[in-house]
C-alpha cells in the first residue's frame, strides 16, 4: 500500500473526485497560481484549469457563499479556508446558509459543499491563527463536521465529503500535513459518525482527535512501559454526527476515561464527551472523565508560552494518575 | 385596496431617467397581462396583512405593496434555465413566478401544505420547480449565493439562464454585497456570471432611509467598484421596467456578464408586520409616494389608451381579490404540518440527524 | 420598590450610565430615530443626541468593529445587535479583535465595549431568526457572556456590563422584554460569575438560564404540588464567567440535577454543566445529569413544529422522573 | 541591502500622478532625515528576515521591504494625539513612531522584553505609548477599529488628532473595507471621522494580482462608493509621499472628514517570510520593481543635490546596520517570557480567567 503524506492524500482524493465528477470546483485564496498555502492544492490549476479551480479574493464570506450557490444550483464546490481561523468572516454563511437552506426550503435545496483547511495550532501562530473550531461549527445542525487525524482517514473522509449531499466541514490538523501514512490505490470512502479505536487496551480510555491523538499514542506506550498503565486510545474524527457508541463500549471496559482537546474546554467536545459518558456509562465509570484542554486564554507567540498553552504528555498522564486514583 | 390614478403630464414628469428616450415597447396586451400581475401581489399582499392583524399569520412579515411593478416587469421575461433569489420580501416574486397562491398563503399559516410544508414561512419561501430559490432573512446573505447561482450557470454545460438577484438599498451597505458583486464582476469579466442584480429601492432599510446610512447616496453607483455596468429605471413605472428588463436581462444572457438595474420605488406599507409606529417617515411622504402607486399608474395608462373600462377593472380587481380569499379560505383549513416532519430535511438521510 | 419591565429595566440602566459617564454611547440599526425594533433604546436619541446614540447601516460586522476602535480609544460603547441572529456577521470582529485585543497587545490596549440584544426563540421566527448563542460565545477567553432572566438582574447586570474594562456579551432573553419584576431605585450592580438560586430546593437540581428559568419555576411548582417532588432551580445568568460552586453545592444537597436550555445539545451550555458536575460533584450523583436541550434541527417556522422542537414543561418532568428513576 | 539608484530622468516618467504639478517641499535635511528612517527600517527588516531562516523567530513574518517611502513620509506627520492602526505588515510602522527596535525584535523573538512582552510577534505589535494601536492579523478586520478611533478623536473633548488607518491592495476586496469606509464616510460628513486612509497598493495580496482579485482595477476608485475623496500618489518617492503626507493630515485634520490616499509601491521581498516559491511572479517582474527601490531613489537625489557624499552614505547605511544587529544581539540575549506571563492579560482582572 503505498505510503503518503497527510498533504498528497487530501489532493489526491479532491484530484480523483475532479476527475470523476466535471462537476467538482476547487475555490480559495491562492489556492491556484500560488499553488496553496500549505500547497494541499498545488498542482490542480494546471491539470483542471481556471474555472475548476478558481482563485479569489481575500473575502471568506463572499466565495463561501459563492460556493453556496454553486452547490445549490448543480455543483460540488470544494472551497478551502486558507486556514479555519478566517472563517469567523464566513460563519454567517456556513452557519445561517449551508446549515439551514435544505431545512427551510423545506428539502427542495440543498448544498452538497465542502469546506476544508487546516485547523488547530502550529508553531507560535498566535492569537488570531490558532483556533481549534470543532465544537464551534458541530454544534450546529445542518453541518457535518470531521477532524482526520491520519492520511487514510483524511483520504478517505475526503471523497465521502464531497459526494455526501450535505455540507461537510474538514477540519484538518495542519500540523500533520507532512506526516505519512498508509493510503490504498484503490477507491474508498471513511463513513462519518464512526470513531476509530487507534490503540485496544483495557485500563483507561484516552479520547481525542485530531493531531492529539498523535500525542495519545505516544503517551499511551509511555504509560504502558512506565506506569504499567494499558490504555485504549480513540479518535473521534467524526465530531458531527457523533459516534456514542464506540466510546461508550470503551469505557464499559476500561471504566475510566480522559478526553483530550486542544480548543478551550468551555463548551467544547471534551465537555460533551464528558456529558456523554456520565449520561451512557454512569454506572460503569469509577472516576469522573477528566478533561485536559487548551489553556483559557487566547494563543499566544512566545513558544515557551505556547506550549504551556496546548496540552502536552504531562498534562495526560496527571489526568491519567488522577482518574486511576493514584499520584505519578 | 386604495390606489391613485394620475395624469400622463406627472407620469412623465416624474420619470427618474428622464434623459434616456423612452420607447414603451409593451402591447396592449402585454400592459393588461401586466396589470393583472400586479393586482394579484397586492390583493395577496393585502389578504396577508389582514391575517397577521388577525394573529394567524406569525412571525416576521414583510409585503411588496407599493414595488409590485418591479417584479412583475422583471419576472415577466422569466426563461427556463433562469433562477431567481432574493430577501425575505419574497412573496411577489415567488407569485409571478408561478407559485400556487394557495400553497403560499398556507406556509405563511405554517401548514403542512404551505409551499415549504411549514417550515419557513414568509421569509423563506422556495419553489424551485418555478426557478425561485428563496427567501432569505439574514440582510446582505443571499447575494453571493446569488452570484454563485449564476457561475454554475455558465460553468454547468448547454445551460443559457440567468440568476435575477434581488437586493435593497439597506442590503448595499453591507459586506456581504461588497465581496458578492466584486466576484460577479470578476466572473463576469470571462462570461462566466450571467447575474441581474435589481437594486429594489425603496428609500429605506427599516427605519433608515439612505442619507442616514451612506454619504454617498447615488446607490446604483456603488457598482462601479466592481466594474458592472448599471443604469437607473422608475420603479413604479411598469412600461419602464419592463422595457428595461427585455433589454438588460438579453444583454446579460448574451454576455454571460453582470448588469446593476436600479428601480426606484416606494414601500407604501410598513417595513414589516410589527412596524406600526413608523416614526421614521411622514405620513404626508406616504401619502405622496402613493400618487404614483404603480397599480393606479398603469390604471391610468390603461383607461387612457382605451385598453379597458371601468368595469373591466373593477372585474379584474374582484377576480383577484376572490382569488386571495380562495388562498386564505385554503390556508386556513388547511392541517398544520405532521410533527414528524420536525425532523426531516435537516440531512439528506434523516438518521444524521443527532 | 419600583416593578418595571425587563425592557425598561435595561433601558433604563443604559440612560442612568450615560448621564453618569459621557464616555458611554449606544449604537446599532434603527435603535434611534425607529426607537429600536425592541424598543429597548426607544427615547434615547431624544434625550442624548445623535453623537451618543448612533444609528447604523446594516453592517453588524462594520459598526460591532467601529465599536471596538471605540472602546479601544477611550469610549464606553454599548453595541445593540437588533437580535444576535445577525452577530454571525459580526463573529470575526467579536472572537477575533474584541476577546483577543487586551492579551495580544501584552495589557496595552482594552475592549470596555458591551454588546446586547434580543437572543433565544420567540414565536415562530423560524431558522435564520432563532439562536441560542450562550455556549457558541461563552467558548472563547476574553468575552464576558450573561444571560439575565428577571428585569432585576437585566438592570444591575447592563450596569456592571457598562463599567467592566473587558467586552461583555448580554445575550437578552428576547421573549421577556414585557416581564415585570423589582428593581430597586437605588443604584446597584448584578457581579459576573455568580449563579442565582432562583427556588431552594431538596430533591433534584434543576438548572437554565434566561427564559427557561421561568419555566423552570413552573414546572417545580408542579413538580411540587403533583408530584411531591422539591426542586431547587438555579439560574446560572453568567455563563462565562462561570460559577461551579452554586451548582455544584447544591448537587451536593440533591445528589439530582436536570439541565435545560433552548440552544442545541451539542458542545452546549449544558454539557458544560454535565461534564462540571460529573467532575466536580462525582461522588455526590445518584443518577446521570439530564440534558434537556432543543431538538436538533433549524427553528421551524410552523408553530406545532416549533413547540415541538423547544423543550417544554414535559420534556423537563419526564428527565426529572428519570433522573430519580420512577415514571411518571 | 541591495539598492539600484536612478537617474532623476526615469524618475520622473515613473511617477503616477503626473498630471498634477510636483512641488517637492522637502528641505535638504528633512529629505536625509526621511533616507535615515527608511535605512533603518531597511535594515531592521533584513535582520528579521536572517533571524527568521536562522529559526530564531517564528509564526508569520512578513517585512515591508520595497515600501518603505510609505511609513516613513507619511508619519513624519504624526502630532500628539494621532493614532496609527494597520495590518500584520507592521515592524516599520512600530519603529518609524519611535519604539525601541530592541524591544520590537525581542518581541519577533518571542522574549520577555519584547514591545508586548512576547505575546503578539511580528503580527501584533503595538506601542501605545507611541500612538501604535496594531497589528491585526486578519484581513480587513482592523480597518473598522480605525474608523471608530477617528470617531472618538472627535467625540472625546480636546482632541485634534487623526487616525492614520494603513490597508492592502488584496483587504480592499474584503467585506470589512465596505463596512468600514461606509462608516467613516458617513460619520465623517459630520466632521466625526478624522481618518486618513492609506492604501499600501504593493500590487499583489499573497500571491494574487490586482486584476486576478477585482474586475475594477483602480482601486482607489472604490472610495467613491462612500464619498471619501481620494487621490493616488508615487508610493517608491519620498518626497512626493511626504508632501501628500503633510497636506492631507492637514486637510484631515481640520475638516475632521475621513481622506483615502494610494501610495503605489511593490513588495520586493516575498509576502510573508515562508513565501520562497513565488510562482505568482516573475523574477524579471522583481528585478524590474528594485530599479525603483525607494531607497535607492532618495540616494541618487541626495548624491544629486550634493546633499551628502557616497562616504556619509556608507556611514549612514552602517550605523543602522548596526542598530539592528544591536537589536538582535539584545533578542537573543533577552529571557523567554515568565510562565506567569501565560495566564495575564486574558481580563483586566487576573481572577476571571475560568
Ligand atoms: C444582517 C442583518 N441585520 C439586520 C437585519 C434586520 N433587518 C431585517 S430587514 C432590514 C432592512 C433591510 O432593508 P432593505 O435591504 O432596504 O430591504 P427592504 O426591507 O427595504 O426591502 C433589517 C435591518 C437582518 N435581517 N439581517
Ligand atoms: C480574512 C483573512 N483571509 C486570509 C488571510 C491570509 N492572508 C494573510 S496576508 C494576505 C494577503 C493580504 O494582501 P494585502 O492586503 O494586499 O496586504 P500585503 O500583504 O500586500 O501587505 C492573506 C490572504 C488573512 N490573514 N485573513
Ligand atoms: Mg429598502
Ligand atoms: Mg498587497
Amino acid at each position: 500500500m503505498p505510503v503518503i503524506t497527510y498533504r498528497e492524500a487530501i489532493k489526491s482524493a479532491m484530484a480523483e473526485e475532479m476527475e470523476r465528477d466535471d462537476r467538482v470546483v476547487v475555490m480559495g485564496e491562492d489556492i491556484g497560481l500560488y499553488g496553496g498555502t500549505h500547497l494541499v492544492t498545488d498542482g490542480l490549476l494546471d491539470r483542471f484549469g481556471p474555472k475548476r479551480v478558481m482563485d479569489t479574493p481575500i473575502a471568506e464570506g463572499g466565495f463561501t457563499g459563492a460556493a453556496i450557490g454553486m452547490a445549490m444550483a448543480g455543483m460540488r464546490p470544494i472551497v478551502e479556508m486558507m486556514t479555519w481561523n478566517f472563517s469567523f468572516q464566513a460563519a454567517d454563511q456556513i452557519i445561517q446558509n449551508a446549515a439551514k437552506i435544505r431545512y427551510f426550503s423545506g428539502g427542495q435545496a440543498s448544498v452538497p459543499l465542502v469546506i476544508r483547511g487546516p485547523n488547530g495550532g502550529g508553531v507560535q501562530l498566535s492569537a488570531q491563527h490558532t483556533h481549534s473550531l470543532e465544537g464551534f461549527y458541530g454544534h450546529f445542525p445542518g453541518l457535518k463536521v470531521v477532524a482526520p487525524a491520519t492520511p487514510y482517514d483524511a483520504h478517505g473522509m475526503m471523497i465521502e465529503a464531497i459526494r455526501d449531499p450535505d455540507p461537510v466541514l474538514i477540519l484538518e490538523a495542519g500540523a500533520l500535513y507532512g506526516t505519512k501514512g498508509d493510503v490504498p490505490e484503490e477507491e474508498y470512502t471513511v463513513p462519518f459518525g464512526k470513531s476509530r479505536i487507534a490503540r485496544e487496551g483495557t485500563d483507561i480510555t484516552l479520547i481525542g482527535y485530531g493531531r492529539q491523538v498523535n500525542l495519545l499514542l505516544k503517551t499511551a506506550e509511555k504509560l504502558a512501559s512506565n506506569e504499567g498503565v494499558d490504555a485504549e486510545v480513540i479518535d473521534l474524527r467524526s465530531i458531527r454526527p457523533f459516534d456514542t457508541e464506540t466510546i461508550v463500549d470503551s469505557v464499559k471496559k476500561t471504566n475510566r476515561a480522559v478526553v483530550i482537546e486542544e480548543q478551550w474546554r468551555w463548551f467544547s467536545v471534551a465537555s460533551e464527551v464528558a456529558a456523554h459518558l456520565q449520561e451512557h456509562a454512569f454506572d460503569y465509570l469509577d472516576a469522573p472523565v477528566e478533561r485536559v484542554s487548551g489553556a483559557e486564554v487566547p494563543a499566544p507567540y512566545a513558544r515557551n508560552l505556547e506550549i504551556a498553552a496546548f496540552p502536552g504528555e504531562d498534562d495526560i498522564i496527571d489526568a491519567v494518575n488522577r482518574v486511576l486514583y493514584r499520584r505519578s | 385596496m386604495a390606489t391613485t390614478r394620475n395624469s400622463k403630464k406627472q407620469r412623465s414628469a416624474a420619470a427618474t431617467n428622464g434623459d434616456k428616450p423612452h420607447v414603451p415597447q409593451v402591447s396592449p396586451e402585454q400592459l393588461l397581462e401586466l396589470y393583472r400581475k400586479m393586482v394579484l401581489v397586492r390583493y395577496f399582499e393585502e389578504a396577508c396583512q389582514t391575517a397577521f392583524r388577525q394573529g394567524k399569520v406569525g412571525g416576521y412579515l414583510h409585503v411588496y405593496i407599493g414595488q409590485e411593478a418591479i417584479a412583475t416587469g422583471l419576472l415577466a421575461t422569466i426563461q427556463p434555465d433562469d433562477r431567481v433569489i432574493t430577501a425575505y420580501r419574497d412573496h411577489a416574486h415567488v407569485l409571478l413566478l408561478g407559485s400556487d397562491p394557495k400553497a403560499v398563503m398556507a406556509e405563511l399559516y405554517g401548514k403542512g401544505t404551505g409551499l415549504v410544508k411549514g417550515k419557513g414561512g414568509s421569509m423563506h419561501l422556495f419553489d424551485v420547480e418555478h426557478k425561485f430559490w428563496g427567501g432569505y432573512g439574514i440582510v446582505g446573505g443571499h447575494i453571493p449565493l446569488g452570484v454563485g447561482m449564476a457561475y454554475a450557470q455558465r460553468y454547468l454545460p448547454d445551460n443559457t439562464g440567468i440568476t435575477q438577484l434581488y437586493l435593497g438599498d439597506g442590503a448595499i451597505h453591507n459586506g456581504a454585497f461588497h465581496e458578492g458583486a466584486n466576484l460577479a464582476g470578476l466572473w463576469g469579466r470571462e462570461g462566466l456570471n450571467p447575474c441581474l442584480f435589481v437594486l429594489e429601492n425603496n428609500q429605506y432599510g427599516m427605519g433608515t432611509s439612505i442619507e442616514r446610512a451612506t454619504a454617498n447616496t447615488d446607490l446604483i453607483s456603488k457598482f462601479d467598484s466592481y466594474a458592472i455596468p448599471r443604469e437607473s429605471v422608475d420603479g413604479m413605472d411598469i412600461e419602464a421596467v419592463y422595457e428595461a428588463a427585455v433589454r438588460l436581462t438579453e444583454r446579460v444572457r448574451e454576455t454571460g456578464s453582470p448588469f446593476a438595474l436600479e428601480a426606484m420605488t416606494y414601500r407604501i406599507a410598513p417595513h414589516g408586520a410589527a412596524d406600526f409606529l413608523e416614526k421614521y417617515r411622514s405620513k404626508d411622504e406616504v401619502r405622496e409616494a402613493r400618487k404614483r402607486d404603480p397599480i393606479g399608474l398603469t390604471e391610468t395608462k390603461l383607461l387612457d389608451r382605451d385598453i379597458v373600462s371601468e368595469d373591466e377593472i373593477t372585474k379584474i380587481r374582484q377576480e383577484y381579490q376572490q382569488l386571495a380569499a380562495d388562498a386564505v379560505k385554503f390556508a386556513e383549513e388547511s392541517p398544520e404540518p405532521p410533527l414528524e416532519e420536525l425532523l426531516t430535511d435537516v440531512y439528506a438521510e434523516p438518521e444524521a440527524v443527532g
